[in-house]
């Protein structure tokens, strides 16, 4: 069966499931993975993990939460991934900007309004009582973010691995987000809720190969790099290189299934923040459901 | 001939009844589809044959169209994308048009560009993104660009083949009258080629609103494209479908002026019978 | 200038040798198509037109008429020899002063009669009221009046022919080419449009070749009557009528009337019937 | 009006002025705007190789091929049944051709949720992608060209006691032949985009993913080399049609 | 079936009455134009065809001859009054076993000669061999063998409407309905074609309506010749010819000939300067 991880072959969440299905910990927990689906915009992917076979997906925990207020009828199940430490803020190799502070006066492109690189932006500048003194541009994807860098439409721009790993030798880290805003939960495991009383041991199994995922890629980053690097068809040197800036960071990043409600509440406060959701009382206890999480992963 | 058209006056209001309904026919039967499938629709999402997750009922998309009309929030994305737009549209016209003209009228760059001119929309065009803005800089220009890139061969194509079908005698006759390669496009070309221009001008709109909407919604941070795209992977059915119905409004509502236009000028060459 | 002069004497009525207006010498005109083999449909044809002559062409069937006059107007370019009109060599460009009324029907379908027939003299930048009173007129001559604000696309195909007529009348022009202008008129009206058209052949002084289907048409109104072979279309004979100036459709009460009328008749039954001969 | 025939060599000289052309001016704007934003013909082709080699290339091609061909299939007999009706039909064509170039308008990425309820995940949402991105231009180019057919060419149809459908084959297809041609050009291109554009969103196998994970990726030389191939294929077709089209229109021009 | 008779007695040579092959009462047409004043350009004509007739109809230019032939094919509907062909009401459809020749021309541009002229023998799914012999024949007999393969862009205009004519000829129908079909050709080949016409009438034993703009076409071919008013059209004259159906051109030489020509003259002359005299 397919499995949807968003960013699948463009970002690093997908690091625990290419190892799991490589090393077999799905199949020995009992569920037999041969691919993972993704796709454009986390809306997309949530719509897409509700129409697979296994309607599970890791998902962006904003689109998650996106979902479940439009009346979606979706459980989350685990953390993903409950750290920025892929997310940096770079300029140009040669550019004079070495930290957040020198960012006043200059201009900083984020991709789009209401998006999480908005709001990062926003809480990181808001924080440092940067955010009057930044010029803040829309610049959409990757590609023409990066175009509009070179060219010099703006001085800064947002940046994620694994491509940061690639591009590494034309750029310079500004500041990492990582730094700035501690915990933030980026990514949630979610499921159909029907899907989950009628099949509860899928995603108890599904839930447990991640979780050997994780923890050999803790154990063995190199060889983690390795296999991610076969399953994104990349040159493994970038992933090795990604997997060890992530690890650099501290604070843990893929979650062996734990939930950070601090960094998901930070999510939740910065979606309000930047308007991308109405503000209101969200209770997580309606959402989340713990019961198919290993005992040593639970709140209590 | 008066005997014939004097009936009783039964049989005169009936003619009358008929003549009216001739005369109306097209905008009552237009209505007609529409109503019976927007009530089709609304009953569907109304019983919940429809996922409610994926589909509003059309009443509710109205009621969000109306509310976001009024309530002016998205006045501003509104303006950018119709202004975008519209000047795609207007440039790709005139150059599409003009593009139309030249291909038509060098048998040899016809023959060189052909092949290409078509097969152009098999590459996704936002791919070009990223050169635009190295080109026009990080603003609305590359958006206008694209629309105006996706709709100028639809209308040159429709030229082309408006100018094709122009009988060959009217084109003598041009000669005959001395008239000036402007001229004749003027006076000649364009009006018996209009059917196929109108075509052309209709596509082109679509086109350049697809190409503006389309890269808003996969580029931009703003316009109507990007708050559809973003009010849907928020889940956001309210907005969305309230943008979509003020979109399809407003194209709507072009394209049948335009179709109008078409109508009344149509009418003069077209054989209308009462039969 | 050339001054060659066609070897047939000149109408009776003129003291001196009129100037010539048209010159064709040595035309041909071969089509080739593709994967067939090339259609010679024209020539080798040498004449001249004079002044203010009117000239008639019959011949049969796709004997190549319509190439003459396209190759006359310089609407095509003749494949070999040279034409000359007013002393100035024909290369490509409709003359000026020249009008044309095609076989086909050639008004314009998104203009009103009125417009149809305006056409050319707006283009050629008259005056709107000096427009208005010769369309007027013009189309009150072709009975078109009461129509003036119909579309061609509301009238008979006779009617749509007149409206030709008439744009090519509002031009006054030095030479008129008619390409079988009456051939969808029934003949009383032919006759009428026929007396018309010398009554402004007169009136304007222009030089007029009129391709034409009738025999009797061709020899009642023209000064000569040229019969044109079976394709590839050559001039078989040319014919003085020797009408005077002032003719009518009473021409055909001449004793000379009937003569012409089978001398041409005779010339013509053989072409016909050679066109037709293809037959197995 | 008597065309001077053309040589076989001054076509071969066209063609070749063309493609000389097109990469004079590639390399030049490479130049300008620089390999980065714009790889240049040469890395482009090498890129293109690499990819051409890549293992699992061949199956996501087959994916991409299956859906499109399908799509196809679909959007042309559609497109062209749907055109000659609302062409011949002057009230239905009156009444619904506004309606369906408003709906056209729309963005189809938005109908995503719908098709996705309606087709699943997988092939079949790719197609009907494809299919509405390709049906209506075709339609439309139809329908314009069958109302402007010569009425009489109609009558006479009509004298001979056509049915509907001989109509269809012997007079309404044949005297919009050059129409359809141009429509099927154009459906045929965005066809295939909108095949693409499915499978960026529904889909991780097809030429869409690959091109939609280079985007994601920033990744310019591997999104040159499949548009280069998404253009040399669709040029190649579009000449076939060319070809084609100009076989069947023998004699119609003079 | 209606029983009707038109009150021209019968052809002299006929013993017993034919039996009625068409039948039209009361038609009437009125064109209606949109932001403009309707044009009543037809009847009300009343009159009915025999079997195997010859039946001519002249009349003045727009006088709504063409409107009249559409209506009895059934290509347009009567805005009133009744068509019955072979019994049957003619009812938005063209009836089998009736064939149109339009004064337009109606060759498809994509066709050869050839494929034209068989177009409608292979609709009506006739084997190929007899198609080919059918075809060969029809296209000899109009003079165009020559040019089976050529595409009517080829052709001149005369032509066209000769391989306009070989299709319907080809069909071998019971009733043809012929609308100006010699208005492009030479008086010469008009006249050969109309005694083919003849041939082929008696040959093939149909029933023909010939809408023609001559006089004498008409009557040298006709048994009968409707004259029509000026629009809208009523017939204000049938006369019975009284040939023989062994005729040919010779009839001209019957003292008969010029009185039923001027007869129709007389009738023409005042509708058509109706028509025409519209002129201010
Ligand atoms: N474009 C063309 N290509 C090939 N052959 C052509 C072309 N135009 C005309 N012809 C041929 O040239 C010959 C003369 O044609 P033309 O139209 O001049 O005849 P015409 O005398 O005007 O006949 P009609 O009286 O029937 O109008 C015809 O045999 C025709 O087949
Ligand atoms: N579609 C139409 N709309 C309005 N008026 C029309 C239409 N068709 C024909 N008429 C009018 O009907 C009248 C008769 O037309 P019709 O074509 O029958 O004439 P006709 O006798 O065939 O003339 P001709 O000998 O010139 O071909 C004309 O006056 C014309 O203006
Ligand atoms: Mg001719
Ligand atoms: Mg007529």
């Amino acid at each position: 069966v397919n499995l949807t991880v968003t960013h699948w072959a463009d970002g690093m969440y997908g690091a625990p499931f290419a190892v799991a299905v490589e090393k077999g910990y799905f199949k020995e927990a009992g569920v037999d993975v041969t691919g993972f689906i993704t796709s454009q915009g986390g809306g997309t992917t949530v719509r897409n993990a509700m129409a697979s076979e296994i309607p599970y997906g890791e998902v962006a925990l904003s689109a998650a939460i996106a979902a479940v207020k439009q009346g979606v009828k979706l459980t989350i199940v685990h953390g993903g991934v409950i750290s920025l430490a892929d997310n940096f803020w770079v300029a140009m190799k040669d550019s004079p900007l070495k930290s957040i502070e020198d960012l006043a006066g200059k201009r900083v492109g984020y991709s789009s309004p209401k998006s999480v690189t908005d709001m990062v932006s926003t809480i990181a500048l808001t924080n440092r009582k940067l955010l009057d003194k930044v010029e803040r541009k829309t610049v959409g994807s990757l590609s023409s973010a990066f175009t509009a860098l070179r060219e010099g439409g703006v001085d800064a721009i947002y940046m994620t691995e694994p491509i940061y790993s690639r591009e590494k030798e034309n750029l310079k880290i500004v500041f990492r987000s990582a730094d700035e805003i501690p915990h933030m939960t980026q990514t949630v495991g979610v499921v159909r809720r029907d899907y989950l009383k009628a099949h509860p041991e899928t995603i108890k199994a599904i839930i447990e190969g991640r979780r050997k995922g994780v923890d050999y890629l803790m154990a063995h980053p190199d060889e983690g790099g390795d296999i991610l690097a076969r399953h994104y068809k990349m040159d493994p040197a970038i992933t090795k290189a990604a997997i060890q800036n992530i690890i650099s960071v501290k604070g843990t990043y893929w979650s062996p299934g734990k939930f950070d409600y601090e960094g998901m509440d930070t999510m939740l406060k910065g979606l309000e923040l930047v308007k991308a959701i109405e503000p209101g009382a969200f209770n997580w206890k309606d959402v989340v459901d713990e019961s198919q999480l290993p005992a040593d992963q639970r709140s209590q | 001939m008066t005997n014939v058209m004097d009936g009783d006056n039964r049989q005169s209001s009936s003619i009358a009844v008929s003549m009216a309904y001739r005369r109306h026919r097209v905008v009552l039967w237009r209505l007609l589809l529409v109503v019976s499938v927007i009530a089709l629709l609304e009953l569907a999402s109304r019983l919940s044959w429809i996922d409610p997750v994926s589909f509003l009922p059309p009443s509710a998309m109205a009621a969000s169209a109306w509310h976001i009309l009024v309530d002016g929030m998205y006045r501003e994305d509104m303006l950018l994308t119709l202004s975008s737009a519209g000047t795609a549209v207007v440039m790709a016209v005139a150059g599409g048009f003009l593009l139309g003209l030249l291909l038509f009228r060098f048998g040899r760059l016809r023959r060189v560009l052909d092949p290409l001119l078509l097969s152009y929309y098999a590459v996704p065009i936002f791919v070009l993104y990223p050169m635009l803005i190295v080109i026009f800089g990080l603003n609305r220009w590359p958006l206008i660009v694209l629309g105006f890139l996706f709709a100028i061969v639809a209308m040159a194509v429709n030229t082309l083949n408006g100018l094709e079908r122009v009988p060959a005698v009217l084109l003598r006759t041009s000669k005959v009258l001395h008239l000036g390669p402007l001229e004749e496009v003027w006076l000649i070309k364009l009006p018996a080629s209009l059917p196929f221009i109108f075509t052309g001008i209709k596509l082109t709109i679509v086109y350049s609103f697809i190409a503006v909407i389309g890269g808003e919604f996969l580029l931009s941070g703003a316009g109507l494209g990007y708050q559809i795209a973003f009010a849907y992977n928020n889940f956001d059915n309210q907005t969305m479908y309230g943008l979509m119905f003020l979109l399809l409004l407003f194209v709507g509502v072009i394209n049948l002026l335009l179709h109008s236009a078409e109508q009344r000028l149509y009418q003069r060459r077209v054989l209308k019978e009462n039969a | 200038m050339a001054t060659h002069l066609h070897s047939v004497p000149l109408a009776q009525d003129d003291v001196a040798p009129a100037p010539v207006h048209i010159n064709v010498e040595a035309v041909t005109k071969v089509f080739s198509r593709e994967h067939a083999e090339p259609v010679h449909a024209l020539g080798p044809v040498s004449f001249s037109l004079r002044r203010k002559e009117f000239f008639s062409v019959v011949g049969p069937s796709g004997c190549g008429k319509s190439t003459l006059l396209d190759v006359i107007a310089g609407l095509s370019a003749p494949s070999d020899g040279v034409i000359e009109f007013e002393g100035k060599r024909v290369n490509g460009q409709v003359p000026d002063g020249v009008a044309v009324v095609f076989q086909e029907d050639a008004s314009f379908p998104w203009l009103s009669v009125f417009d149809n027939a305006a056409f050319g003299a707006r283009r050629a930048g008259l005056a709107e009221t000096e427009v208005r009173e010769r369309v007027d007129h013009a189309l009150a001559f072709m009975g078109l009046a009461r129509f003036a604000d119909a579309y061609p696309a509301q009238l008979s195909g006779g009617m749509r022919q007149r409206v030709c007529i008439a744009r090519a009348m509002v031009m006054r022009p030095r030479l008129m080419l008619l390409d079988e202008p009456f051939g969808a008129l029934d003949q009383q009206t032919r006759l009428l449009m026929g007396e018309e058209t010398l009554k402004l052949w007169r009136e304007t002084e222009s030089t007029i070749m009129l391709i034409t289907h009738s025999i009797d048409e061709a020899v009642m109104l023209s000064d000569r009557v040229g019969t044109m072979s079976a394709r590839p279309g050559t001039f078989i004979d040319i014919v003085e009528t020797g009408w005077s100036r002032e003719r009518g459709s009473e021409t055909a009460l001449d004793p000379r009337f009937g003569a012409l009328q089978s001398q041409i008749w005779g010339k013509l039954r053989g072409e016909s019937l050679k066109t037709l001969g293809e037959r197995s | 009006m008597n065309r001077p025939i053309l040589s076989d060599r001054s076509k071969r000289t066209d063609a070749l002025l063309l493609v000389v052309g097109l990469l004079v001016t590639w390399k030049l704007a490479s130049l300008l705007l620089g390999a980065d934003a714009l790889p240049g013909p040469w890395l482009t082709l090498l890129q293109l190789k690499r990819e051409l080699m890549a293992p699992d290339f061949g199956a996501h091609l087959a994916e991409t091929a299956k859906a499109f061909s399908i799509a196809l299939v679909l959007a042309v007999l559609g497109g062209v049944c749907i055109g000659l009706v609302l062409g011949a039909r002057r009230l239905a064509g009156d009444v619904v051709e506004p309606l369906l170039i408003a709906l056209y308008s729309i963005p189809k990425i938005s109908l995503y949720p719908i098709i996705l309820l309606i087709f699943g995940l997988g092939i079949s949402a790719k197609i009907a992608f494809g299919v509405i991105h390709g049906i209506i231009p075709i339609i439309i180019f139809t329908m314009t060209a069958v109302r402007n057919i010569k009425p009489v060419l109609l009558r006479s149809g009509r004298a001979h006691r056509l049915t509907p459908w001989q109509t269809a084959v012997h007079i309404l297809i044949p005297a919009t032949v050059p129409e359809i041609v141009a429509g099927l050009r154009i459906g045929f291109s965005l066809t295939l985009l909108g095949t693409l554009i499915g499978e960026m969103f529904a889909s991780q196998r097809g030429i869409g993913h690959l091109l939609m994970l280079a985007i994601d990726r920033h990744n310019p030389p591997t999104i040159m080399a499949l548009s280069l191939l998404l253009f040399v294929f669709a040029t190649v077709v579009s000449i076939a049609l060319l070809q084609w089209d100009r076989r069947l229109r023998h004699g119609t021009v003079s």
